[in-house]
């Protein structure tokens, strides 16, 4: 336990996360331009896809890659609405934003889980590379689920149909070059991403340090403007991926995951989006105030995550997977 | 002395993911053209925002400028989107010259 | 039809170094909100400036939609800086909608 | 209270490849300044442009203010290439302090 | 052939610009920062700039590459004359549209050079390192035949006077790097460079990835808004880089070139300016249509070089010099 | 001497900044995208940063580390003083004007310093890592001694408190990230740094070479449209980088530093700001007129360092420490 913080701790990907949310706080002027920040997130996206879609051409898809999917699945979907009870009640939100903030729980980020797959290959637990394939998949059923929350069944939700916002929801940015990339990597397979992968994987963690670093600054600096967020609401932001990653890491040691995707899995529940439910809920739910459902999951969740949780996650899957006498 | 005519300039502060539903709607009323610049930060009600790319919230400014009835025709379409998007719109005269081209 | 109010539109060309002076007059004087828009280049008396973020000292356009008295004061405050940071402010009647947003 | 002067506001959208001829222009009629604004993308009658920068055919705004006469002088200027090349020029009254830096 | 076409889709700098038009046409709101494409297109420049100067520092400058220039900028003066007759009839363009669209189809896209390189040396015919120079070369001759054709002689061209637009053309910034790099190349030579080649050489294929889902998702979103083009223009934007590949094949193979640099002129003829003289075009005969000449260079001819042209032009480059009994 | 002009003349990192510098005068539009300039000193600066750390991380923190920062802030405290006088008495500037430009001089400009790295390891003297360290102490004590040489002592300086300023110096986005990464390469050490290296380190050299082409760019521009430079300013430019330069290295040598050190330490003397310090001034003073200041320090001193000046300062250290019988 000790021994993971310190690994966390060292590592200069979190190093750096530490070092941007420090700058915002000393009111220091450090900023990413933004064209930056945006293609370091489209490169971690094409990054990611391609490495996962190599890993799956070797491994193929098989039963363990079907049930993973479907957990994952699954969980995206349930998840909100354990959520959605929390925010309500101790919370006292009110529908809309009960709905709008369980949806991002429900949902994943992907900085988060790349983040984790950092630490979690530097504890010799790399998650299975069909993971990236689950991240995609939990993506998108938290969304409904909120929605189905918020407004109830079959509502016209904001200025959109249910299929425009299916539409939105599959060819955003993010997840059209994540699943793009993961069929590139699939169809070129090993050779094919032997060429490119001086830039796709040797470049990866440094572009990782300064996404890092971006998102700190970002996120410490809204954590400064932020007023709509009450200490209740920044306890759930604490408990809701306690709770969701020992959940999701459960689930993956289940349904007979490695200690890696298991924990991957777990931080996958755990993590809040930040990217692709915000700009949905925006357009879905415009009543819902961005200012609360951002500030939880950027602020409170995300930082938690990076710092303490993954920690946690890992040594969490390492136990019951040792318990369940399992792989390592 | 060259000649000028005066029409009205439209000015809409927008997220840009609801940029579409703005150029849409110009489209609709028949006004002919709209240009779209980039805005970095802003402060209202909600607080400040800036940085938001990242994060798909950020905003853009479309610019339109069109004959006064087809600008009011505009400023109509677009209640119902200001108050439920707290979108901006701002409109004022300006002189242009080939007034034509913006009937 | 729809009814607009009419509201003063004003903006300030400013070094990006002094925007939160800038901003913070704004909230100063009660104004509710603003807007910053990036800028490219320019030329004044001081010569043509461009490219100059890496060195610091490139400018941005802070843009405010405000009732006029509160324009008038916000001028008064920003009087001395625009002498001294030869900052360019202008302002004109625009007519917006919801216009209690911008009192 | 502070005193304000009447000048003319002008905004020419134009590519930026022509933004050169465009600033000489200002310079020739006797206009002591200019800032330049980026452009996203936009619509006219030769359809939508966006994300030209790689191809160089993208486009930025011009915004300079000046005295009436010379604001005219300007738009008399630039007309031939208003119609060669498409610009966009709208003008309009401000109020700008410190007038005389906008002769 | 078939082997080719293979190997050309499972190249990832093919897929990731398939990737690209299949975002645009599903209407994903996937976009690079333009700054970032900017960037990217002036890397590339740079590198191979760079890499052709490097190897002419080492091969010195001899009789074949002579010939290969003097080949090029012939090449590039003529090929407008044929391509503004089949416009102007079988086109039924008027005098100044099929001029400035003629004058696309004699220079050259860097991009399109830079892939079928990538492609050649996946096939072991990389071309000699001149032929970054013969590009270079067959960039303007081009915009001068363009511009004879629609004024006649002499004539004064838009805003500028000729001397303004030789200007232009020899200071324009994708000129003035690759040629500025290739002479950096030529005096740093292969110790100078070692320096630099982490950079410049082991980023280039996944920089030129995402280049290339930039121009897919360009190239479809002017396809999907194009109105200006009809059949008949559609067909000539597909017929002549099939006509100028093979002319510029034949005369490379003619003229002594080695199978690689054979093909690389022919891909040279082939391809169709979207960079450099759309600029030109846009100053020098501003009652062109744009939407006519972007259309075809940039939607049709490019990805039809790309996907399927390059792959047949280094088919006929082989069979050439195998019936030549020459270098392979 | 000569053999040294040689090889600065021949670095790809030099040239690619006379490639800038060509560019700007034959009027090319070439141009690095603003966020992509601002992206790549960002970059420049983690990477100094990070390797400075680590470095000390290595060495530990010793008495040479101590006298060196000692060194450096007394210099960039006190060469102020002696600009100040020439500028005054030779260049004619008036109070305010000689305050602002000397506090340019005293302070250091990290390309300069960064290019010196570069060209110093080439000749196999490459400075100790904690330079980075006597580099960011630089920074700030000359701008203290402009003003008070500008306003006198105690003064409130333009809209701004001295607590005011003193914030923004460390605060601002340059020193936070260069002196945050330092301190990230101390954490994470060698281990931590070897998983960001291929990011940070291998593509220095290729980044810094387009830092400098853009640099070359700015500066050449500036120089261009310079008008309040007169010749006796210009030729103040080229001396005081001089007479700086070899005070500094002198000083190096004095309290027994190596040859590498001892060069960097007089390349930082000699080297003046043009980014820390506008900003500051453009806050602090005013009045003080950029069109002077920028010019002197980016369009004069700084080429003429990267082109000369470098040069001359290392075979001055080179000769000082084997007459010194001392460490090569
Ligand atoms: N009075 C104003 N003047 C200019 N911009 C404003 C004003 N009020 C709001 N805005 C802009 O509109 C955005 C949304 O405003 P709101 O919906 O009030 O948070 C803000 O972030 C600002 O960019
Ligand atoms: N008449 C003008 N119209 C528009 N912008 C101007 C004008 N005069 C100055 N500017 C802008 O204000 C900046 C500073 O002006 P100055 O302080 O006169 O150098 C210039 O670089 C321009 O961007
Ligand atoms: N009515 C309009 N309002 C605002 N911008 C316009 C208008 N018409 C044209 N534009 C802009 O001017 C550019 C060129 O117009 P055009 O020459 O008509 O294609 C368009 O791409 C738009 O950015
Ligand atoms: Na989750
Ligand atoms: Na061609
Ligand atoms: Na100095």
């Amino acid at each position: 336990m000790l021994e993971t913080a310190i690994q966390t701790f060292t590592s200069p990907v979190v190093l750096f996360f530490v070092l941007g949310l420090f700058a915002a706080f000393v009111r220091s002027d450090l900023a990413i331009p933004e064209p930056i920040a945006k293609a370091m997130s489209l490169y971690l996206m094409a990054a990611i896809g391609l490495k996962g879609g190599v890993a799956v051409s070797k491994s193929g898809i098989d039963a363990t890659v079907v049930s993973a999917l479907g957990a994952g699945i699954v969980a995206g979907f349930l998840l909100p609405f354990f959520a959605y009870g929390v925010l309500k009640t101790f919370g006292k939100l009110n529908r809309i934003n009960s709905g709008a903030v369980a949806a991002h729980y429900g949902s994943i980020s992907v900085v988060t889980f790349v983040t984790a797959t950092e630490i979690l290959t530097g504890q010799a637990r790399e998650p299975g590379g069909y993971m990236v394939a689950v991240m995609a998949a939990m993506e998108a059923p938290a969304i409904l689920s909120g929605l189905i929350l918020a407004r109830g069944l079959g509502s016209k939700s904001g200025t959109q149909s249910t299929g425009e916002m299916l539409h939105e929801v599959f060819t955003n940015s993010s997840i059209m070059l994540l699943l793009g990339a993961f069929v590139v990597g699939m169809i070129g397979g090993e050779q094919g991403f032997g060429e490119v992968s001086p830039f796709f994987e040797a470049g990866f963690k440094g572009v990782l340090c300064i996404f890092l670093l971006d998102m700190g600054l970002i996120a410490a600096r809204r954590m400064i403007d932020a007023r709509a967020v009450t200490w209740r609401l920044g306890a759930i932001a604490i408990f809701l991926p306690i709770v969701n990653g020992l959940v999701g890491t459960a689930l993956g040691v289940g349904i007979g995951l490695d200690t890696g995707s298991s924990a991957a899995l777990g931080v996958l529940c755990a993590s809040a989006s930040y990217i692709a439910v915000p700009a949905a809920m925006r357009l879905a739910l415009p009543e819902a105030d961005p200012g609360i459902y951002l500030t939880m999951s950027l602020s409170i969740t995300f930082p938690f995550n990076v710092l303490i949780n993954i920690g946690v996650i890992s040594a969490f899957a390492a136990m019951l997977t040792s318990v369940n006498g399992g792989i390592p | 002395m060259i000649e000028t005519v005066t029409r009205k300039r439209i000015e809409i502060l927008t997220d840009k993911a609801l940029q579409k539903h703005v150029t849409d709607a110009i489209d609709r009323v028949g006004i002919t053209g709209w240009t779209i610049l980039p805005v970095d930060s802003g402060k209202g009600r909600e607080g400040v925002w800036r940085e938001e790319s990242v994060m798909g919230t950020d905003k853009v400014f479309v610019l339109t400028i069109a004959a006064e009835d087809k600008a009011m025709a505009l400023a109509e379409e677009l209640a119902p989107m200001l108050t439920d998007f707290g979108f901006i719109l701002s409109m004022w005269d300006v002189q242009v010259i080939r007034g034509e081209r913006f009937s």
